[in-house]
């Protein structure tokens, strides 16, 4: 499981209105579409995010239809990567590289519906409680905290425990992730809604005659976006990490091919004693920099929630010649 | 216009340039004396460079701000002056607050949240005055702030325990408590209720008059500076377009800009300015441009 | 006594490293405990030693000698007079008696079912049966015995036995949770061994144990290691012992008359996926190559051989595949091709779920070949995972079609065991079946392994007609598809200790965890001093 | 035409201080009319509650006592369904009450949809372009797809006004509509206003702290003080002749171009623990009224 | 006062939530862990009475006869009572028992990992965050990569780095069985040889998300008004820092803190497993894979109480810092 970040809370209602100074203050027309305003502007980082989770999720989902059947067993087992098998064999002469492609599959897969439920749920905790206020609100809130303070992983392990093997598929395994997950995004977006709602163009969009849904899901869902963004892109890190985690312990979803199944059987088939890299590496390193490319995708989607971060960055070289202007004015 | 008064801070030629994509000149060649024990006060509207000449004046200005030109001269009392913007980061940290202290646009957050009034006073002193003991701090921080209103059984209390005005008037307490020769209030009261904001303003009156420092008062409402101003300069574009006396200016304006300024407040006892409740208009700015 | 130091009496060089449990242990050294986490064989002693990869003939420990009466009712074991336990109480033939009776008092712990009478006389001990019961014997030589002074008064079920006290060549030094020391007892009637301290520590899982063995701080261990054909290589100082003793088998519900479902009831099935698998390839990489031969008629290859009738027309399972012969045998009983080149019947697939338990991965990896092998001869075969606990509640009900496992092999070195637990005895799909969970029924073999109850080992012309009847019938049969013979590797430490045993010179099984086995290697190894 | 009655207004707010409740009568007793053409400021330092008496009208927060009510011209009431067809609100602060994220059309033309005053796309955009036209924002065009941002701050005031127009309203509500406007365009807001009051004989509420905007740009005042008004009367009476120790203070503290260097030291700070509530002087009637009528005047 | 009474309030809620979750869970799920568990327990020797199988019937739900409020007041009160059954992997000793000795370990562990990845986070954060644009603060994205890598895949790796190939530190264990546990020199030195690897696969895993933080806080602070004001009034850069603006910028990162614990708690049941420590998390696993019902809620249990516990001290102790929230 990673840890959380731990999160700064800043004003959501001010970034679009930050953001497009920030368009203007550079001499640009700002953007007219406020969809626009809300993408993370590219910086080397977010290219090399982005670059990172495509081609990890490319290789997922078109990986599988061009290597060869994961499961054909050969002769040769444990050899290291040659041209016919680029990533070497497992023990039992398996493709590494096929069974990487449909385990890449696989984790994306679990770690896509556990960030799809995770975030209705914080959604539905989060904004529909701090929308309505009072009560609802008092005990959405509670619920979420005390679901913050409960520790996910031994619960799940529990569950898992719990749950008869067969029918701990893929979905359950993902289910069970969402529901212990949901809490922290939750509270995040109950912050920005409270925020939100005390603005006045909600107060506007009521006195206009809005139904409630509409202004939740027109006025205010739009301007969370970007928090959404980041709470879902952190939910899927978690959930794969997590999921890795289960199934290496053997509590995974039952045959199902995950990155932690693959490691598990590496760790099972002592790669790591044997020197076979190719087989206990690669599968830990496509979680750790798909996770680091979402990660430094919600490292750029933070620059739009808080345009502060922002202006650091986009000053930095700027100060630095401003400096260097003054410094020569002076002497 | 220059000051009859012997001047503590002569401003010349200040220009400042915010270096973003496309460079801002937010102060361009501003030149102004400050007279000892003057209220000079900095009108014009919003976003023309008040803030800006502030800070720069202190060299407080942070990146990408740059002071593209000109010179702060500070008189001191002692007769020797002081080169500001030639100073060496240490000793322009000495000379900030002990010379020229500030109180800010936001003086509502300038206090730290998480240290109680008292260690914010405290520190003040000590980062000035080493020496200084602890009782002795002590006292003097209880002496700045029943000199503002504040009552001193306060000086344990952490700024969220404030209200609004207590908070600003800490703030001047604190800006006073190394008894400088100038003050730059950048519009201190701009947050505070109307009544709220009289009381402290008699107070900066009163306080001036006894310690007889010089203020800068920035703010964007000109008949509160027409009430407690010396003289008034006007801000446009980031260029001091006019600097008169107040009644000379509130009488016969020189620059249109600050007609145009002044016939924007409609008189509360008097005629009502160019606003128009009944009958054509005139003055309707058409939409379009911003 | 627990809490002692241990370092005192012993140094590093006569102490031996072992693998005694996962994470904290619980102590309990309650011989008959399930959570027992040592004594065995080390603290408390047997009667008498029966190695099982040897011959028959037992050793004498607490027993010195052992006979049964004419008709095989009476058994009488005569015990040594010298023994004191190690509190300085003496051992008698009645501590013998009460560890039988308690048993039998007892059914939760009474593991070898003894349900006869016993009775000590001098120093001599008597079990009375009411029928002929040679088999029972070697149960009862291999159960330890207990002091009757300490025991009288505990619940034998719940007792820990935090301070055991017993007769054998080790007492408990020091207990604590992650490692226990067992010190050389000085008083031992056998003499003071060499090998002055064993610890048990405490490892979890393969993998650590396997870096413990590569990091040198363990001195034996058993359990799989990476790269087992090289273990002098790459643990130097290391030797690795392989003994071949599991029966890997792929257990099918085979009985239609007592409820099974599946293509696995026609035993044409059975036949031709046994034909299809190749073995070589299974042992290779599934097992390192470390498993053997295994034949059809359960008779362990190794040192039982002598027991397999002649009549029997291949004694060893062929290891290459006959994949062609499997499709003909098929054919043969009216399966045809299906378009996806799988054969099918009356509508059926012939397609069998193995059950296996997750995380046993070696079994896993042996389906996942055999399931590519058989594909080869038409016939599907697809691993179904499941916990310890479903997987062993699937074979008790019957509500399976094949099941990986290994037959037990008996107290005894003698295929009688064998037969006794897995083929003669039978009950409807739905209710426990204790051992024979393919619910195989033959009359012919329950008689036979009835009859054979009755002989006692030596009597070999009279076992052999009966070997002969039970052999025809399960080779035919195939109830449980034999795979392979798989292999118990141990490694230990041969700079350290001398003494192990060698593949020439197996006086015990070789396998730690084996504890009466491993408790007579203890006793021979005596340090190098290195 | 449609007119408000407010009567005998009163909101409690409970506060919850840990286990502690505290009631807060943010507005107590208030009664005032707003009729088509002329408008009603509403005066008072901060907290008075002067924001709560606007969202009491525009129902935002529901009175604890006291009744509002609505008539049309020839005095049927407005439904519930209706209301707010007829009661519209401006907003204080420009920059937070347009959704950065729409459109200037989405503002304008969803009232318009909502209280079905146009049908199809096209008549919407027609009555959209006809909005903007009608608060000066022209070319319109160049507008309705402007997200608020792009638009200065008075703009944006005049697409809020535009909006709460849109359905149609007769009843105006404008809390502190230029408090957060730059001095120079404050005055052409306030014209706007009294333009297209003119126009739609518009009933208008005008809140405010600026005694002189109220004063010019208002027919009556209600001088706030702690939820309760204490002077009411015709804005110039109001003003230059304040009766109540409250609003007196209020002149005083408003600075004023006439009394140009008047700020001195020694200007008497006004007790304002003597100030009291619970009565209200009314030019109209040129009495005092409420419970206890304060000796000397 | 108040601002406690609340968060008592709140833990004692947490908790309530917690010991019914556990209560509903064998409830809820399909499957009868109760009958796996007395199959269990016979094979084990342990004696099948009414009183046993009512007792797993308490824990484990199964007991149809009487009523579901009924079981629940007794579970509490056994739980009261601090009875949470039998251990059946390690019958017959008490679940209490079986769990009390390796508490002990994971709380220190995580403890300190956590503590050093805290400080470390939030002094090298601070530090980046102070001058953004330094070749620190160039660094901080990179360090994304360290809090997506698997914990458990670290570990391994730095055992077979460390351990292994190197053989610079022990790689499974908690001490050097060898010496006597107590408070002895050998004996923690011995347990910090041996944390130390464990307890750096935290750190190296948890440290990328403190710094980010921290960082990211401290640009946000850094534009607060009273850190312009500490600069006019001529401070020290290093009061500036320490007192205005990291002193600010921290908070959140308390806040976090406690929050954080139940991630890494659960994070290091894998990093136990694999360095084979003594802790609560391995005990867990054990617990699982033998189907051992009760010690499984019984480590669920306890884990949840010391984290709850954490988040209660932490949450206490910022009041503390923030004066803010004492109010309530
Ligand atoms: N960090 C910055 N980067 C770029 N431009 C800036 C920055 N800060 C201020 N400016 C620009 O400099 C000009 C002057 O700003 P300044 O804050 O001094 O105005 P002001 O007169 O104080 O306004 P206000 O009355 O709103 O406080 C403005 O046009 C503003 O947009
Ligand atoms: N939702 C609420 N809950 C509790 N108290 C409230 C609430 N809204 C307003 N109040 C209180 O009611 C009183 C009146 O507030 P209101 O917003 O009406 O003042 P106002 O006159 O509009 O002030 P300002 O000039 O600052 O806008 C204040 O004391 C305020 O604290
Ligand atoms: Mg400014
Ligand atoms: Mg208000």
């Amino acid at each position: 499981m990673t840890n959380i970040t731990p999160r700064v809370e800043p004003d959501i209602t001010e970034s679009t209105r930050t953001l497009a100074l920030q368009a203007s203050g550079r001499g640009k027309r700002p953007p007219r579409s406020a969809w626009r305003l809300m993408l993370p502007t590219p910086t080397p980082w977010l290219v090399l995010g982005l670059v990172l989770a495509a081609v990890i999720a490319l290789f997922g989902i078109l990986g599988p239809l061009l290597v060869t059947d994961p499961t054909t067993i050969r002769d040769i087992g444990m050899t290291p990567p040659s041209g016919e098998h680029l990533l070497g064999t497992t023990q039992t002469g398996q493709d590494v590289l096929a069974q990487l492609a449909y385990a890449t599959r696989g984790s994306l897969q679990i770690g896509l519906l556990v960030g799809v439920l995770a975030t209705v749920l914080s959604l539905v905790f989060g904004i529909y409680g701090a929308y309505r206020g009072g009560l609802v609100d008092e005990g959405f809130s509670l619920l979420s905290n005390v679901f913050l303070v409960i520790p996910g992983l031994p619960l799940v392990i529990v569950i898992a425990g719990f749950v008869p093997r067969e029918a701990r598929g893929w979905w359950t395994i993902a289910i069970v992730l969402a529901i212990t997950g949901w809490a922290a995004a939750s509270r995040v977006l109950r912050a920005q809604t409270l925020s939100i709602r005390s603005r006045d163009y909600v107060a506007a969009a009521r006195v206009s005659g809005e139904r409630s849904w509409r202004v939740i899901t027109v006025e205010i869902l739009p301007n969370l976006l970007p928090v959404i963004a980041s709470q879902f892109v952190g939910a899927v890190i978690a959930a794969i990490l997590a999921e890795a985690g289960l199934a290496f312990i053997g509590l995974g979803a039952s045959n199902s091919a995950t990155l932690g199944t693959m490691l598990f059987y590496a760790q099972n088939g002592f790669a790591l004693s044997l020197g076979a890299w190719w087989w206990f590496v690669p599968p830990g390193l496509i979680i750790a920099l798909f996770g680091m490319g979402l990660a430094l995708i919600n490292f750029s989607i933070d620059e739009v929630i808080d345009p502060k971060l922002k202006d650091v960055r986009l000053h930095r070289r700027r100060a630095q010649r401003a400096r260097r202007l003054e410094r020569t004015n002076r002497s | 216009m220059t000051t009859s008064r012997r001047p503590v801070l002569t401003v010349d030629g200040l220009s400042v340039v915010y270096e973003t994509e496309s460079p801002v000149h937010a102060v361009s060649d501003a030149s102004f004396e400050l007279g000892a024990g003057e209220i000079l006060g900095l009108a014009g509207e919003s976003g023309c460079g008040k803030t800006t000449l502030a800070y720069a004046i202190n060299r407080l200005h942070r990146p990408p701000a740059r002071i593209a030109g000109g010179q702060v001269l500070f008189h001191d009392a002692s007769g020797e002056t002081i080169d500001v913007l030639g100073l060496a980061p240490d000793a322009l940290r000495r000379f900030r607050w002990s010379k020229l202290s500030m109180v800010f646009q936001g003086a509502m957050n300038a206090l730290n949240p998480v240290t109680s009034i008292r260690a914010q006073l405290h520190d003040t002193i000590r980062a000035h005055r080493p020496r200084t003991s602890r009782a002795e701090a002590e006292r003097r921080s209880i002496e700045v702030l029943e000199r503002v209103g504040v009552d001193p059984a306060r000086i344990g209390s952490f700024p969220h325990e404030l209200s609004g005005g207590m908070r600003q008037r800490v703030m001047i307490a604190m800006a006073m408590i190394l008894e400088p020769q100038v003050m730059i209030m950048d519009e201190p009261t701009t947050a505070l209720d109307v009544v709220v904001q009289r009381d402290i303003l008699r107070e900066i009156v009163r306080l001036k008059d006894e310690l007889d420092f010089a203020v800068i008062f920035i703010t964007h409402d000109l008949p509160l500076l027409l009430e407690i101003s010396d003289r008034i300069a006007i801000m446009l574009q980031g260029r001091i377009v006019e600097l008169d006396a107040a009644d000379r200016l509130y009488r016969d304006a020189a620059h249109p800009y600050t007609r145009k300024l002044l016939g924007s407040f409609p008189s509360l006892s008097g005629s009502r300015g160019d606003f128009i409740r009944t009958g054509v208009m005139a003055d309707e700015t058409p939409g379009g441009a911003s | 006594a627990p809490g002692g130091d241990s370092g005192a009496t012993a140094s590093d060089a006569d102490t031996l490293i072992t693998v005694g449990g996962q994470g904290d242990m619980q102590i309990n050294f309650n011989p008959f405990s399930p959570s027992s986490i040592g004594g065995v064989g080390t603290i408390y002693e047997p009667l008498f030693f029966i190695n099982k990869v040897g011959d028959a003939e037992p050793e004498p420990l607490l027993g010195v000698d052992q006979s049964w009466n004419e008709d095989g009712t009476v058994y009488t074991v005569t015990v040594r007079d010298d023994v004191t336990w190690s509190d300085g109480e003496p051992f008698t033939a009645a501590d013998v008696a009460f560890t039988f009776s308690m048993l039998k008092d007892n059914p939760s712990i009474n593991n070898i079912g003894f349900d006869g009478e016993v009775a000590a006389d001098g120093d001599s001990v008597a079990f009375t049966f009411d029928s002929p019961s040679y088999v029972k014997g070697p149960d009862i030589l291999n159960t330890v015995i207990v002091p009757e002074h300490l025991w009288a008064d505990v619940s034998p079920t719940e007792f820990l036995d935090e301070q055991p006290v017993g007769t054998g060549a080790f007492e408990l030094a020091d207990f604590k949770p992650q490692a226990f020391t067992l010190a050389a007892n000085p008083d031992y009637w056998g003499g003071e061994p060499e090998l002055k301290a064993i610890r048990y520590i405490s490892l979890s899982g393969n993998q650590a144990q396997a870096d413990a063995l590569a990091a040198g701080t363990i001195d034996w261990q058993t359990s799989p290691v990476p790269d087992i054909q090289n273990v002098p290589d790459r643990y130097p100082g290391y030797v690795n012992v392989t003994a071949n003793q599991n029966q890997t088998v792929l257990a099918s519900c085979a009985s239609a008359e007592m409820g099974c479902s599946g293509p696995q009831t026609d035993p044409a099935v059975r036949q031709a996926l046994s034909l299809a698998i190749n073995r070589d390839q299974v042992n290779a990489l599934a097992f390192q190559n470390t498993s053997t031969d295994i034949s059809p008629t359960f008779v362990l290859l190794a040192n039982q051989e002598q027991w397999i009738s002649p009549s029997v027309v291949d004694p060893v399972v062929p290891t290459t595949p006959q994949a062609d012969q499997a499709r003909a045998l098929l054919e043969g009983a009216g399966w045809a091709l299906g378009g996806d080149g799988i054969y099918a019947k009356d509508g059926e697939r012939l397609s069998l779920g193995v059950e296996v338990v997750t995380g046993w991965t070696d079994y896993i990896t042996t389906i996942d070949t055999i399931a590519a092998q058989a594909r080869e001869a038409g016939i599907e075969v697809v691993p179904v995972q499941s916990s310890w606990n479903e997987w062993t509640d699937k074979k008790q009900r019957g509500n399976f079609e094949l099941a990986i496992d290994s037959l037990a092999q008996g107290p005894a070195p003698d295929p009688y065991y064998v037969y006794n637990n897995f083929f003669a005895t039978t009950v409807p799909v739905g209710e426990s079946s204790g051992n024979n969970f393919s619910r195989y029924a033959d009359p012919d073999v329950s008689a036979a392994v009835e009859a054979l109850q009755a002989l006692a080992f030596d009597d070999t012309a009279a076992r052999e007609p009966l070997m002969a009847t039970i052999q025809d019938r399960i080779v035919a049969d195939l109830p449980y598809i034999p795979v392979l013979t798989a292999g118990t590797s141990s490694q230990w430490n041969v700079a350290k200790f001398d003494g192990w045993p060698t593949d020439d010179d197996l006086y015990a099984f070789p396998a730690v965890w084996s504890r009466l086995d491993s408790a007579e290697v203890f006793k021979k190894l005596s340090p190098t001093g290195e | 035409m449609t007119a408000v009655e407010v009567s005998g207004l009163g909101k409690e707010y409970v506060t919850r201080e840990g286990l502690r409740r505290r009631r807060l009568h943010a507005v107590d007793d208030v009664s005032f009319d707003l009729v088509p053409g002329r408008t009603v400021a509403l005066v008072g330092e901060s907290g008075s509650g002067k924001s709560t008496i606007a969202k009491l009208l525009t129902r935002l927060e529901r009175p604890s006592s006291g009744a509002i009510h609505v008539r049309r011209g020839d005095g049927t009431p407005v439904s519930a369904k209706e209301y707010r067809r007829h009661v519209q609100m401006v907003f204080q602060d420009p920059f937070a009450s347009l959704n950065p994220f729409h459109s200037i059309e989405h503002h304008i033309a969803r009232p318009l949809r909502i209280h079905h005053r146009t049908r199809g796309a096209a008549e919407t955009r027609e009555r959209v372009l006809q909005m903007l036209e009608r608060v000066n924002l022209t070319p319109a065009e160049s507008f309705l797809h402007r997200r608020p941002h792009e638009l200065s701050g008075g703009q944006r005031q005049r697409v809020a006004i535009a909006r709460a127009l849109a359905p149609g309203a007769q009843v105006l509500i404008a809390d502190e509509p230029v408090s957060m406007l730059d001095v120079s365009i404050r005055l052409g807001v306030l014209n706007l206003l009294a333009r297209l009051q003119r126009e739609d004989d518009l009933a208008v509420l005008y809140i405010t702290h600026d005694l002189a905007t109220a004063r010019h740009f208002s027919d009556e005042i209600l001088v706030l003080y702690r939820g309760r008004i204490v002077e009411r009367g015709p804005a110039d009476a109001v003003i230059l002749d304040p009766h109540h120790d409250y609003t007196k203070l209020l002149a005083m503290a408003a600075p004023d171009p006439e009394r140009v260097g008047k700020v001195v030291a020694g200007e008497i700070a006004f007790d304002r623990s003597r100030i009291d509530n619970t009565t209200c002087y009314d030019h109209a009637r040129g009495e005092w009224v409420g419970s206890a009528v304060p000796a000397g005047v | 006062m108040r601002f406690l009474l609340r968060k008592l309030a709140f833990y004692a809620i947490a908790l309530w939530a917690a010991l019914t979750i556990n209560f509903a869970l064998p409830r809820l799920l399909p499957g009868n862990p109760v009958d796996i568990l007395l199959a269990k327990l016979q094979q084990r020797g342990g004696a099948v009475s009414d009183d046993t199988r009512r007792a797993y019937a308490l824990l484990l739900g199964g007991d149809d006869q009487t009523p579901l409020l009924q079981q629940y007041v007794d579970y509490l009160g056994n739980l009261l009572r601090g009875d949470l059954g039998v251990s059946v992997s390690y019958y017959p000793a008490q679940v209490t028992d079986v769990i009390s000795t390796s508490l002990a370990w994971t709380i220190a562990l995580v403890g300190i990992a956590t503590v050093l990845a805290a400080i470390l986070g939030v002094v090298l954060g601070a530090l980046a965050g102070w001058r953004p644009g330094s070749w620190l603060d160039s660094l901080v994205p990179a360090t994304t990569l360290l809090s997506a890598v698997p914990y458990f895949w670290l570990a391994l790796l730095l055992v077979y780095l460390l351990s292994l190939q190197l053989g610079l530190l022990p790689g499974s264990g908690g001490y050097n069985v060898v010496l006597t546990p107590g408070w002895n020199w050998p004996f923690i030195s011995s347990t910090i040889q041996y944390g130390f690897l464990p307890a750096l696969t935290i750190v190296i895993a948890s440290v990328g998300g403190w710094l980010l933080g921290m960082r990211n806080m401290m640009v946000s602070t850094l534009s607060e008004d009273y850190i312009m004001t500490a600069r006019a009034k001529g401070l020290p850069e290093r009061q500036i820092l320490m007192r205005y603006a990291a002193r600010n910028a921290v908070l959140p990162s308390v806040a976090g803190f406690a929050i954080s614990l139940g991630f890494v708690v659960s994070g290091s049941v894998i990093t136990e497993q694999v360095f084979s420590y003594p802790g609560i998390g391995s005990k867990l696993l054990a617990a699982v894979t033998n189907n051992d019902y009760a010690l499984m809620q019984g480590v669920f249990l306890y884990i949840t109480l010391a984290v709850l516990g954490a988040n209660l001290v932490v949450d206490l102790l910022y009041g503390l810092i923030d004066p803010r929230t004492r109010k309530g």
